[in-house]
This record gives C-alpha cells, sequence and structure tokens, in this order.
C-alpha cells in the first residue's frame, strides 16, 4: 500500500511540474494548490494512516483544518473588501 | 481657548455627535437595564433564599419543559436586542467613513510625533486644524513613520493613520470653538503629546484665516510644479495619451485594465503605487518602463502630485453628486 | 511529543494509564492536538503568503523563476521518498523487524539531510546571486517592483527555514530513536516513540508539498 | 469554619498515628518539587510563579496609577511610563492570567474531578512549567535589562522597526511561554477525552471540566498563531526582513489580524476558566444543581468556537475594510449570547437554593455581577460606531478590567478560596476574607468605574500626560487602586500564614460534590485509593443534604456512595 501511495506522489508531483508548464492564467494557481491539497490528503490518510484511527484523531484532523480556514476565511474577507468603499464612494 | 472645566459627558460638535451618542444612550439603557435585574435577582434571592431562612418553600419546581421555554428565552432577547444594536452601529458607522461628496478637503501627514496639514489653497499648518463651521471637511491621511490615530473626541470621530497607505474620515463641525485633538493609537514615547487642537470657525473667518498666512501654492499647483520638476512629463503629457505612457487625465476613480488580466479602481493608493513601485501594477498595452520614485519623493510631495492628477479627472461615473 | 513514553522503563505502560490500548489512543490524539497547533503556525505564513501574492501576482511570478525548479522538485522527492521510508519504519516496529526498523530509520535520515543540503546548495546560490535580503545584505533586482521580490524571497527564506527548522528537530529525533532502535528496543509494546516521530515526519512533509508549488510553481514557466 | 461544615467529617487528628501520607508530604527536598511529575505539585509551582508575576504586573500598575494622579508627567519619565504599562499588560496577561486558573486550578483538579491518576502526559506537564518559567525569566530579563516600549499588543512597524527596546527578547518570552499554554491544553484535552473514571460521562462532569475543555481548545488552536506572529516580528528585527514594512508592500495590519486571531479567542481562556469556577461555586453555596446544567456546558463550547470569529472587532478604525468590520461586529453579538447563557443560568440556581455567603461565593457574586458590567460594555465597544468614538480610550480599559480583574480575577480568587483545603490541608481564616473580598468589590469599581467615563470623554488609553479636565476622575481611580492593593494584599497575607496556623482542613469542609472532594485534603499522590466508580450526575446535592433540605442547611450529610468507596 505505501508503495502505491508513494508512486501516486510521484505521478502528482510531475503533473504539477507539467502544469506550470503551461501558461493557464489564473488557473495555474489553482491547479497547483489542487494537487498539493490531493497529495496532502493521501500522505493524511495512508502515511499518517488516519484512515485507520479513532474517531476523536479524524476530527482533530479535520477541526485543525477547519479553523485554518476559518483564518483564511476572515483574514481575505478584509483584504478582498478593502477598495469596494471606493467604488461606491467615488 | 479648549473649554477645559470639569464634566461628565464630552461635548457635541459634529452632525455625527448627536447621532452617535443616541445610540450610546440606547446601548446604555440596555446595560442599566440588564445591569439591574441581575443584580436586583442576586439581591432578591440571596435575601429569601439565604441558609438562615426556614420558612420558604424550596420544593424543586417542575423544571423541564419550562425550564426550556426560559432558556430559549433568554437567548433570543438578547439576539434581537443585540441584533438591533448591530444594525444601529452598522449604518453609523458606514456614514463615519464615507465622505460626502464636494466635502473640503485636508490633507494630514502624521509623523512621530506631530501632525501636519495642508488646506485645499495651499495653507498649512502643525498640531492645529482650522475648519469651517457647518461644511463637511474630509481628512485624507497618511503616516510617514508608524501607525497613529486621528482623534477628535466632540466629533466622536477616530481613524488610524497608516504608513504606505491613505486612509480617510470626515466630521461637519456644528459648534465654533476649540477642541482637543489626540492621536490614539500608542507611537511611541510622545504619543501623549501628540496632541493638537481643532479650531472650527465662521465659513467666512475660516476664509480670512487662509489668506491670513503666508501663501502656499494650493497641493494640486504644487504637484504640476512637481510634475515638471520630476520630469514626469518627460513621458506623460497632462492631456491625453503619448505612445509610451497611459493618459493621465481622465484616470482617477476610473477602472483600470492591468497587464495581469485583473482590472483596478484607479484611488489614491492605486496612484501612489504606481509612482513608488511602476512595475507593481502594469497598465495593460504598456511597458515598463517608468523608474520608481521611491525615495525621490516624500509623503506630502506626494499628495501633492496625487491631489494634481486627481485635478486632471473629469469627475467618475459614481461620483456625481447626489 | 516523542520523548514522552521513550521506554526507559521496561513497562510499555505509564502509571496514569489504565492499559496499553488507552495509552495508544491517548499518544495518538496528543500527538495530532499538536500537529493541528502546528497548522495554525505554518498557517499565518501561508496567510500572509495568499496576501502578499494577490497583491503583486507578477513580482512573485518574476521572483519565484529565479528558484531552481530542478533542485526543487528533486528535493521534493526526496522528501517524499523519505516518508514512504519513514511509514515503512513504523510498520516495521510494530511487527518486531528489528535490522528492517534500523535500516529505514537511518534511509530516512539520510533523505532527510540529502533534502537539507540541497536546500543549503539553494540558499548559498541565492545568497551569491544578490537574492537573499537578510540581514541587511544587498538585494539586486533588475525587475519592476523590486519590493515585492524583496518580499517574496523574505518570504520564501521564512517558510523555508522554518520548514528546514522542523527538519532539524525531527532528525534530531529520529537521532534519538535510531540509538534505541539498535539497542534492540522501540519494538511492538514500545514502538509508540516511532509511530509518533512518524506523524511529525509526515506533516512536515505535508509543509513541503504545499510549499513547493507555492514557492517554485507560479505562473507559467 | 462555617454553619455547614458537619462535625463529623472534620475526624480529630491522632496523635499516636504517624501523619498520612500525601502530595505535599511526600517529599521535602528541592528535587522532589523541581522533578516532580505530580499534577498536584506542578500546579504548586505554577501558583507560586503566577502569583509572583501578578505582583510583578500589579506593582507595575501601581506606578501606572500613581503617576496618573497629576496630568502632568512627574513621577516617572515618559520612557518609563510607557514600559510600565507594556509591562504590566505582558505581565498580567501572558504570565498571569492565562496560566492562572488553568495551570493552577486546571492541573489540581482535573485529574481528580475525573477519578485519574495523573494527567496523560505528565512529564509533559512538568516541561510546561519550565517552559513557562523559562519564557518568565526572558521576558523579567527583558524588563529590567531596559524594558520594553510597545504596549502589550506589539503593534507594527512600531515594534519591528521604530522602537529600541527590548521587543526581540520579550517576543521570544512570550513565544517560549505559548508552548507551555499549548502543552497544557493539549494535556487537558487528551486527559478529559481518554482518562474519566467509569461512569463518567460527558454529562456527568462538572462544569469545571467543560470550561477547562473549552479553554484548552482555543489554547491548541489560537497559541501558534500568537506564536508565528510574535516570530515574524522578531525576525523582521533580527534578520531585518519586511514582512510588515510598507516600503516592500507589507501591511502592518496583517499584522493586527494574526495578532488577534489569538489575542481575542485569549480573552476567553482567561474569562471560560472563571466561568467554570463560578459554575462549581455557585451550585455548592446553594445546595442545589445548577440551573440549565447543559446550557451551562455547551455555552462553553459556542464561546470557544465563536471566539475565533470575532477577532477583527479590535480593528474597527485601523484600516481594515468596514465590510470586513460589519462582519466582525456582527459576529461578535453572537458571542455575547453565550455569556449571556451563563449569567442568566448562575441567576436562576440562586433561586429556590439553600444560599450561605461563604467567602467563595462572596467572589462568585461579585464576579457575576462585574463581569454583566464588562460584558455589556462590551456591547459597546462591538456597535461599530461607538467603537470609532471609544476605541483606545479608557473605555476600553475599563471594558477590560471589568471583565479581567472584576471577572477573571475575581473567579481565581474565589476557586482559591474553595479548594484551598484541598489544596493546601488547611483552612484560612474566615472573616478576613470575606472582609477582604468586600473590599476588593469596592475597590475595583472606585478604581475601574470612572475609566468608563473618562474614555467616552475621550481620554486616550495609553497617555502619560493628559488635560486637566480629566484629573479629578484619574484621582479617584488612583484613590481605588490602592484600596484594591490593599484588597489583594490580605489574601496574598492570610492564606500564606493559613499554611501554618489555619485549622486543619476535612476531606470536604463544604460538603460538596464532585470526586475531588471524596478523597483526603490534601489528597494523596495517586489521589484515590482506588479508582472512584460514578454512577449519578454530578452536583448532587439532595442526595448530600438528605432529603430535609427545606431551610435547614446543616441537615447531617449521609455518606454518599462514591464516598464509600473511595474511603474503602
Ligand atoms: C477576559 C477578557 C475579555 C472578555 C471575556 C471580553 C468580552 C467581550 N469583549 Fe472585550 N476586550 C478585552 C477583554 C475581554 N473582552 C481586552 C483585554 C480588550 C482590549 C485589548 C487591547 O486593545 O489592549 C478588549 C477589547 C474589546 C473590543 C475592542 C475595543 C477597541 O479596542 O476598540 C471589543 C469590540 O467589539 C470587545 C468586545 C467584547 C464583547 C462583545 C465581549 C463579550 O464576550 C461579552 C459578553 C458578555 C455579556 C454580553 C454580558 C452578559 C450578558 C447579559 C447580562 C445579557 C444581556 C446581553 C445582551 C442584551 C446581548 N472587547
Ligand atoms: C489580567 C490582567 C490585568 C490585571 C489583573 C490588571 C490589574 C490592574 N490594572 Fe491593568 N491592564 C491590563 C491587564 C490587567 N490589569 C492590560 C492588558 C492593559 C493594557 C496594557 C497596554 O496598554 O499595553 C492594562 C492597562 C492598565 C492601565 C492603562 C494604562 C495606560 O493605558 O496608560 C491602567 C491604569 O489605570 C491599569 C491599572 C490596573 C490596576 C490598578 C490593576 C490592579 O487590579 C492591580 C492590583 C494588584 C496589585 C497592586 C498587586 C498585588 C498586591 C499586593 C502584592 C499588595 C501590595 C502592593 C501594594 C501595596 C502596592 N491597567
Ligand atoms: C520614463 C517614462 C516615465 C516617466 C518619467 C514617468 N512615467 Fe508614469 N508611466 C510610464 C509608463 C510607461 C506607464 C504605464 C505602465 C505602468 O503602469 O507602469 C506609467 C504609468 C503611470 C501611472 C499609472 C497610469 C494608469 O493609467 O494607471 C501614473 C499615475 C504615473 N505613471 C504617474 C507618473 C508620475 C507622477 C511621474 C513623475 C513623478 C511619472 N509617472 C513619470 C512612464 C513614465
Ligand atoms: Cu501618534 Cu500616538
Ligand atoms: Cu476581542
Amino acid at each position: 500500500m505505501f508503495y502505491i501511495v508513494f508512486v501516486a506522489l510521484l505521478l502528482l508531483l510531475a503533473l504539477t511540474v507539467e502544469a506550470a508548464r503551461h501558461d493557464l492564467g489564473r488557473w495555474n494557481f489553482v491547479v497547483a494548490t489542487s494537487i498539493a491539497a490531493v497529495k496532502a490528503v493521501l500522505i493524511v490518510l495512508y502515511f499518517m494512516h488516519v484512515l485507520r484511527s479513532v474517531q476523536i484523531t479524524k476530527l482533530v484532523v479535520c477541526v485543525g483544518f477547519f479553523w485554518l480556514a476559518i483564518l483564511f476565511t476572515l483574514a481575505l474577507a478584509d483584504y478582498w473588501t478593502r477598495d469596494w468603499l471606493f467604488v461606491i464612494n467615488g | 481657548m479648549i473649554d477645559d472645566g470639569f464634566r461628565l459627558f464630552p461635548e457635541q460638535a459634529s452632525t455625527l455627535a448627536p447621532r452617535v451618542d443616541a445610540l450610546y444612550f440606547f446601548l446604555l439603557g440596555v446595560a442599566v437595564f440588564f445591569t439591574v435585574l441581575i443584580a436586583a435577582l442576586i439581591v432578591y434571592f440571596s435575601i429569601k433564599y439565604r441558609r438562615g431562612n426556614t420558612k420558604v418553600d424550596r420544593a424543586p419546581s417542575h423544571e423541564g419543559g419550562h425550564a426550556f421555554g426560559l432558556e430559549i428565552t433568554w437567548m433570543v432577547v438578547p439576539l434581537v436586542i443585540s441584533m438591533t444594536i448591530f444594525a444601529w452601529g452598522a449604518s453609523l458607522y458606514f456614514l463615519e467613513y464615507r465622505p460626502p461628496a464636494g466635502a473640503l478637503e485636508v490633507r494630514v501627514v502624521g509623523k512621530q510625533w506631530m501632525w501636519k496639514f495642508q488646506h485645499p489653497d495651499g495653507r498649512r499648518e502643525i498640531n492645529a486644524l482650522h475648519v469651517p463651521l457647518g461644511q463637511p471637511v474630509k481628512l485624507m491621511m497618511i503616516s510617514e513613520d508608524v501607525i497613529h490615530s486621528m482623534y477628535v473626541p466632540a466629533f466622536r470621530i477616530k481613524r488610524d493613520v497608516l504608513p504606505g497607505r491613505y486612509s480617510s474620515c470626515w466630521f461637519e463641525a456644528t459648534r465654533a470653538g476649540e477642541f482637543h485633538l489626540f492621536c490614539a493609537e500608542y507611537c511611541g514615547t510622545n504619543h501623549s503629546r501628540m496632541i493638537g487642537r481643532v479650531v472650527v470657525v465662521e465659513p467666512a473667518d475660516y476664509q480670512a484665516w487662509l489668506g491670513g498666512g503666508k501663501s502656499n501654492l494650493p497641493p494640486a499647483e504644487a504637484g504640476k510644479r512637481l510634475f515638471e520638476d520630476l520630469r514626469c512629463v518627460t513621458c506623460h503629457v497632462p492631456l491625453g495619451a503619448t505612445g509610451r505612457c497611459p493618459p493621465l487625465d481622465n484616470l482617477y476613480g476610473h477602472q483600470v485594465k492591468l497587464s495581469n488580466g485583473q482590472t483596478v479602481t484607479a484611488d489614491d493608493d492605486y496612484l501612489r503605487e504606481s509612482i513608488l513601485q511602476p512595475g507593481a501594477k502594469l497598465v495593460v498595452g504598456y511597458p515598463t518602463l517608468m523608474p520608481s520614485f521611491d525615495g525621490q519623493v516624500d509623503e506630502e510631495q506626494l499628495i501633492q502630485l496625487l491631489a494634481y492628477i486627481k485635478s486632471l479627472a473629469r469627475p467618475a461615473p459614481a461620483e456625481a453628486p447626489p | 511529543m516523542a520523548e514522552v513514553h521513550a521506554p526507559g522503563t521496561p513497562r510499555a505502560l505509564a502509571h496514569q494509564f489504565d492499559d496499553l490500548e488507552q495509552q495508544h489512543q491517548a499518544d495518538e490524539l496528543g500527538m495530532w492536538l499538536f500537529l493541528s497547533t502546528e497548522i495554525m503556525f505554518f498557517g499565518g505564513l501561508f496567510l500572509a503568503y495568499t496576501i502578499y501574492r494577490t497583491q503583486d501576482e507578477a513580482a512573485f511570478a518574476a521572483a519565484s523563476h529565479e528558484l531552481d525548479l530542478f533542485l526543487g522538485t528533486v528535493n521534493t522527492v526526496v522528501l517524499l521518498g523519505s516518508s514512504l521510508t519513514m511509514a515503512l519504519a513504523v510498520f516495521a516496529a510494530e511487527n518486531l523487524q528489528r535490522r528492517k526498523l534500523v535500516l529505514l530509520l537511518m534511509a530516512t535520515m539520510v533523505l532527510g539531510c540529502v533534502f537539507l543540503g540541497v536546500k543549503g546548495f539553494e540558499y548559498y546560490h541565492k545568497y551569491e546571486h544578490g537574492l537573499m535580503p537578510l540581514l541587511g545584505l544587498p538585494f539586486d533586482w533588475p525587475g519592476p517592483s523590486p519590493g515585492h521580490a524583496e518580499m517574496f524571497f523574505d518570504l520564501y527564506f521564512l517558510m523555508t527555514g522554518v520548514h528546514a527548522l522542523h527538519m532539524l528537530i525531527g532528525l534530531g529525533v529520529l537521532c534519538v530513536l535510531l540509538i534505541k532502535a539498535s539497542r534492540g528496543r522501540l519494538l511492538g509494546d514500545f514502538s509508540a516513540p516511532v509511530h509518533l516521530t512518524g506523524l511529525y515526519w509526515h506533516f512536515v512533509d505535508i509543509v513541503w508539498v504545499f510549499l513547493f508549488p507555492l514557492l517554485y510553481l507560479i505562473g507559467a514557466r | 469554619m462555617t454553619t455547614i461544615i458537619a462535625p463529623e467529617t472534620a475526624a480529630p487528628p491522632d496523635p499516636n498515628q504517624p501523619p498520612r501520607q500525601h502530595y505535599l508530604n511526600a517529599g521535602y527536598t528541592v528535587r522532589s518539587w523541581l522533578l516532580t511529575t505530580d499534577h498536584k505539585r506542578i500546579a504548586i509551582l505554577f501558583l507560586v510563579s503566577i502569583t509572583f508575576f501578578f505582583v510583578v504586573g500589579g506593582l507595575a500598575a501601581t506606578v501606572v496609577r500613581l503617576d496618573l494622579m497629576t496630568p502632568q508627567a512627574d513621577l516617572v519619565q515618559t520612557e518609563t511610563y510607557n514600559k510600565l504599562f507594556t509591562a504590566h499588560g505582558v505581565m498580567m496577561v501572558f504570565f498571569f492570567l492565562i496560566p492562572s486558573i488553568p495551570s493552577v486550578l486546571g492541573n489540581f483538579l482535573v485529574p481528580l474531578m475525573l477519578g485519574a491518576r495523573d494527567l496523560a502526559f505528565p512529564r509533559l506537564n512538568l516541561l510546561s512549567w519550565y517552559v513557562y518559567t523559562i519564557g518568565g525569566l526572558f521576558t523579567l530579563y527583558a524588563m529590567l535589562a531596559g524594558g520594553v516600549d510597545t504596549g502589550w499588543t506589539f503593534y507594527t512597524p512600531y515594534s519591528s522597526t521604530y522602537s529600541n527596546t527590548y521587543v526581540m527578547a520579550t517576543a521570544v518570552g512570550i513565544f517560549i511561554t505559548g508552548f507551555s499554554s499549548i502543552l497544557t491544553g493539549l494535556n487537558f484535552i487528551v486527559t478529559i477525552h481518554k482518562m474519566r473514571a467509569p461512569g463518567l460521562t460527558w454529562f456527568r462532569l462538572p462544569l469545571f471540566i467543560w470550561s477547562i475543555y473549552a479553554t484548552s481548545i482555543i489554547m491548541v488552536l489560537g497559541t501558534p498563531v500568537l506564536a508565528i506572529s510574535l516570530l515574524l516580528v522578531a525576525m523582521e528585527r533580527l534578520l531585518k526582513i519586511g514582512i510588515f514594512d510598507p516600503k516592500l508592500g507589507g501591511d502592518p495590519i496583517l499584522f493586527q489580524h494574526l495578532f488577534w486571531f489569538y489575542s481575542h479567542p485569549a480573552v476567553y481562556i482567561m474569562i471560560l476558566p472563571s466561568m467554570g469556577v463560578v459554575s462549581e461555586i455557585v451550585p455548592c453555596f446553594c445546595r442545589k444543581r445548577p440551573f440549565g446544567y447543559a446550557f451551562i456546558g455547551f455555552s462553553s463550547f459556542a464561546i470557544a468556537v465563536f471566539s475565533f470569529l470575532v477577532w477583527g472587532h479590535h480593528l474597527f478604525v485601523s484600516g481594515q475594510s468596514i465590510y470586513g468590520g460589519m462582519v466582525f461586529s456582527l459576529l461578535s453579538y453572537l458571542v455575547a449570547i453565550p455569556s449571556a447563557v451563563k449569567v442568566f443560568n448562575w441567576t436562576a440556581t440562586l433561586h429556590k437554593g439553600s444560599i450561605s455567603f461563604d467567602t467563595p461565593m462572596l467572589y462568585a457574586l461579585g464576579f457575576i455581577g462585574l463581569f454583566t458590567m464588562g460584558g455589556l460594555t462590551g456591547l459597546f465597544v462591538a456597535a461599530l460606531a461607538v467603537d470609532v468614538h471609544v476605541h483606545d480610550t479608557y473605555f476600553i480599559v475599563a471594558h477590560f478590567h471589568y471583565i479581567m480583574v472584576g471577572g477573571a480575577v475575581m473567579g481565581y480568587l474565589g476557586g482559591i478560596h474553595y479548594w484551598w483545603p484541598k489544596i493546601s490541608g488547611r483552612l484560612y481564616p474566615e472573616g478576613w476574607a470575606r472582609l477582604s473580598a468586600i473590599l476588593i468589590f469596592f475597590g475595583f469599581n472606585l478604581t475601574f468605574f470612572p475609566q468608563y467615563i473618562l474614555g467616552y470623554l475621550g481620554m486616550p488609553r495609553r497617555y502619560h500626560v493628559y488635560p486637566e479636565e480629566f484629573q479629578l476622575l484619574n484621582v479617584m481611580s488612583s484613590a481605588g487602586a490602592s484600596i484594591l492593593a490593599l484588597g489583594y494584599f490580605f489574601p496574598l497575607s492570610y492564606l500564606l500564614w493559613s499554611l501554618r496556623f489555619g485549622k486543619i482542613a476535612p476531606p470536604n469542609p463544604w460538603r460538596a460534590a464532585g470526586l475531588e472532594w471524596q478523597t483526603p485534603s490534601p489528597p494523596p499522590t495517586e489521589n484515590f485509593a482506588e479508582t472512584p466508580v460514578v454512577v449519578d450526575e454530578a452536583y448532587d446535592y439532595q442526595r448530600i443534604d438528605g432529603f430535609a433540605v427545606a431551610g435547614s442547611g446543616a441537615a447531617a450529610s449521609p455518606r454518599s456512595h462514591r464516598e464509600e468507596s473511595t474511603h474503602g
């Protein structure tokens, strides 16, 4: 199993490097982070065998990433709306 | 002179002040109500159910469904009250930070530990701000070093003054007189001495005061001079486009297409960045030709350049008078 | 974390627990809680990165292209490989395979060191090219927006530096494990430290999995 | 000591028997303390250290208050003044209040309340104390070597570039101490999940445990973000890089986001444990089950989760997008609801209770009142337009002292008194204790109520010199502060006194429910002779008091079956 995961990770790595050779506009960013996320999930589930862990461990993993999402969402909520006022206000 | 008698409530000297105070009194009402409620209940229960009192009935009441209703009540009632406060506060906030069109624009530079002001006609002053009565005044502010905060308690306004970015606030004075002006954001040793006064005078007196000082060029005029002195004119002709450079007239407040596909609004911060870091946001279709003027112009000169560029602009569509 | 139940004592079970099952679950939960703090710790850096990158995508792309994609890719392979050996080491420890455990721990450490070596080489390269805006070193940026490019390199060194620090700590712990393993410990019921270190090591790997595309693969190359 | 000590529980010490072994006399060497892994001893280590930092922070506050008696700068120089309030804030927040209840009472009580022999990771627990101490010494060094003048909020770019004081050392000190918080929180979560005694289901847990659990969530998930933001400031200074430097396109407000992402939840780290203490004390001195157990419990969780969604309310005037401001204001009101739930439930618990007014209860009632006042002014400052006026004025100072001193410190003192017999095996002098509780209450209000008025008048905080018209209110505040200091001086003295001269405490002087009272005072090193089995809910005061409760508090206490099982 570990070997299969490892090969999958290498393939994903090749994919992401290849994708970076093409100009996909802002999709470059999306593709690169999505692939990274898939890799991370593989590592978490198999190498760190969260798949086999008890419920509470799974919960902690999810909570960790959920909190990260809170940090990003609310902080970016500020940055992305900063110049709205100007548009309305002139 | 600033009225420095003892008082328990601040003066109201701007159009905003009574409105903020109204919300404050509402909040005070809510707070007093709940404080008194809780305190009264504690005292009442403490007396009635004190250990020594053998006569009182302590048989457990049928909690359960009844208690659940109570719990819901004291969640919903505070929720409703607080949503009211939120909506009220938010609408005022929106008002506070949205200067009305046509406000008198005073430019403010904060630095450790003084306030520098420049009026639209060019007159400067330090640690004092003269403004006309009954006329909206917008402050366009930036800091040369750390974060400061412009605070005039009698007007109930405050806004942080940031390095590297413009911020603004506005007020309309309703009472002539002198009022405190404080720096409210801690900015180092003499933070508490970074104070001044706002002098509200009749509009006619304001005009007279403007005339009284030694004459400075209005910012837009000074900006025009700078525009020539700094050789901006070699590339940018004041009106219209050359082949090499984008036009600067009709720029402020409009949408600009960038080379990376994004669109931004040409606001103060954008113009400032275009001068200091021209490569950061390239206008689509133009080369990275413009040199950076970082270090060659200070904040006050930047403000003047901006004033000039803004003066070239025809009003943006959204800026149409209300 | 890892040294918490380092079996200096012959008993696998610490006095406060009732049975090994409870102890094992507690260990694992504790480690994951620790890792969730690490998520938030790196999260702050990633947030800073995201915000500054969106401010000036072009400068970040240009700066990113100064990084050596080949070395970056090699390093990713190396680190993924070390994750594999680490996972296998945990498996070996649980299944009482002492020799295998020792070898796999060694392999993990070697790969980890290779990673750090390559990283060090990259740092040196940047230093030589005046792209190391630390400690007041000169920073020559020919392209536009030198400010934002400098910010990219600040972030690059911070993020990879903090990551490398985590690697170093991991290597230190692995070193201790290796010594113990070679003395025939850490097997079976005593394998918890290997397991926990494994979790940590994989986590550090995951951080790199994100760092690599975010630092090396901005825009089209 | 009071009416509720049933005489038969206070077994007279038998002079012929060798003294009972307990955690305090298990060893007398320094080594036996510094290398202990016993959670109870570690709690004592923490108690000593945080008391030290409280006194240091309090002395700084004393000088601040003395200086503010006059509008001019006459007592200390302005540089010194700025260093003093920074030292005060840093010491009080990071080295006193955040560790206070979790590290002292939490450490001591969590295993006892759970019926466990120790925390899940005893060595980590000891490490937590060492880490805390090292961080504290670092910071103390910074304070003594030259001080820091950034305020406890370390706003950039002042802290990262302009200040030439000991910012690095302080940041590193707090960074290190952060690990202590993380380790403690982590330990509690694992312990609460995995080490509850048989039969101790979630809904039988004491509410103190719920609140400590919620606190731990915040410690674990919030602290690392503080760590990274301080690390960034330190790196900016050390490596001369410019993460927050506007010249490189850096944004000083990003620091504020990162800082408050931790520091807002951190204010709930400070208050939640106190709420837990109050939830223990009120039922005990009302002799009845808390009203709305589940609601109090879940509101702790709600506070912990919501607390992470509101940090931007510290940035209303900072240049944050006004839309961001609105979101954060809205969310701030949501976090007020669970606090309201708690206040109402405690008050309702008094209904039909059999209330006595021993010192812990006085503190608990004081807590409820002052927390309510502080919390309600939280509504003022969460209201966007009002905050624009009162932000960074003494209104804020009053708001948070009402909650942190009037609320959290009161709760802490209440808890210390409540569990003092358990911790020390001695009773404290009740008369003195009541007197100082009342003194603190009045001194406190005199100190901080005038600050609300000052704040709305517009006196900015962190001001060494201020306009003359504010003097009268400032003098009142300083006068209150001296009463307050006296009020704190008493407990410090008589608690120490009681260690030697206090009456021997019985296992359960309050006839309280809860596993911690089912073992002797002070508890033996292994906590319980045998693992207790729990068969009913917490706070079963009816059973303890027998059924003839109505009116007569002094009803004889039939031994609960729990007691029997542990004294076997
Ligand atoms: C233990 C500490 C603690 C706690 C618990 C709180 C609780 C709250 N705080 Fe406070 N706060 C601080 C410590 C704390 N705060 C500190 C230290 C600062 C300043 C930091 C600095 O700048 O140095 C600060 C600053 C601060 C600000 C920023 C002000 C500024 O700088 O401009 C705001 C803004 O929203 C705020 C809001 C709140 C709110 C809404 C709550 C709520 O959680 C309160 C909820 C409680 C109640 C509401 C009372 C009980 C309810 C009832 C009796 C029922 C009635 C209720 C309703 C009608 C809703 N606080
Ligand atoms: C847990 C938190 C906590 C606690 C307990 C306190 C306790 C006190 N604080 Fe506060 N305070 C803060 C947290 C806290 N504070 C924070 C975070 C700030 C913001 C800092 C910043 O702006 O960066 C602040 C700021 C602050 C200011 C504003 C300074 C300014 O903005 O310029 C003031 C002014 O009055 C003040 C006063 C006090 C007083 C009088 C006490 C008293 O309650 C203290 C009483 C305690 C003692 C006196 C020590 C124990 C007593 C004895 C050992 C007896 C013997 C002593 C004597 C006889 C003197 N504090
Ligand atoms: C060497 C030529 C050159 C000089 C000198 C120069 N500029 Fe520019 N400027 C350009 C070019 C080319 C662009 C378009 C590319 C870009 O956005 O950077 C530009 C863009 C701008 C923009 C953004 C315009 C838009 O449509 O968004 C502003 C504002 C500006 N310049 C102001 C100035 C000012 C003020 C000065 C003098 C202090 C100056 N420029 C000097 C070449 C120059
Ligand atoms: Cu400027 Cu404070
Ligand atoms: Cu807050």
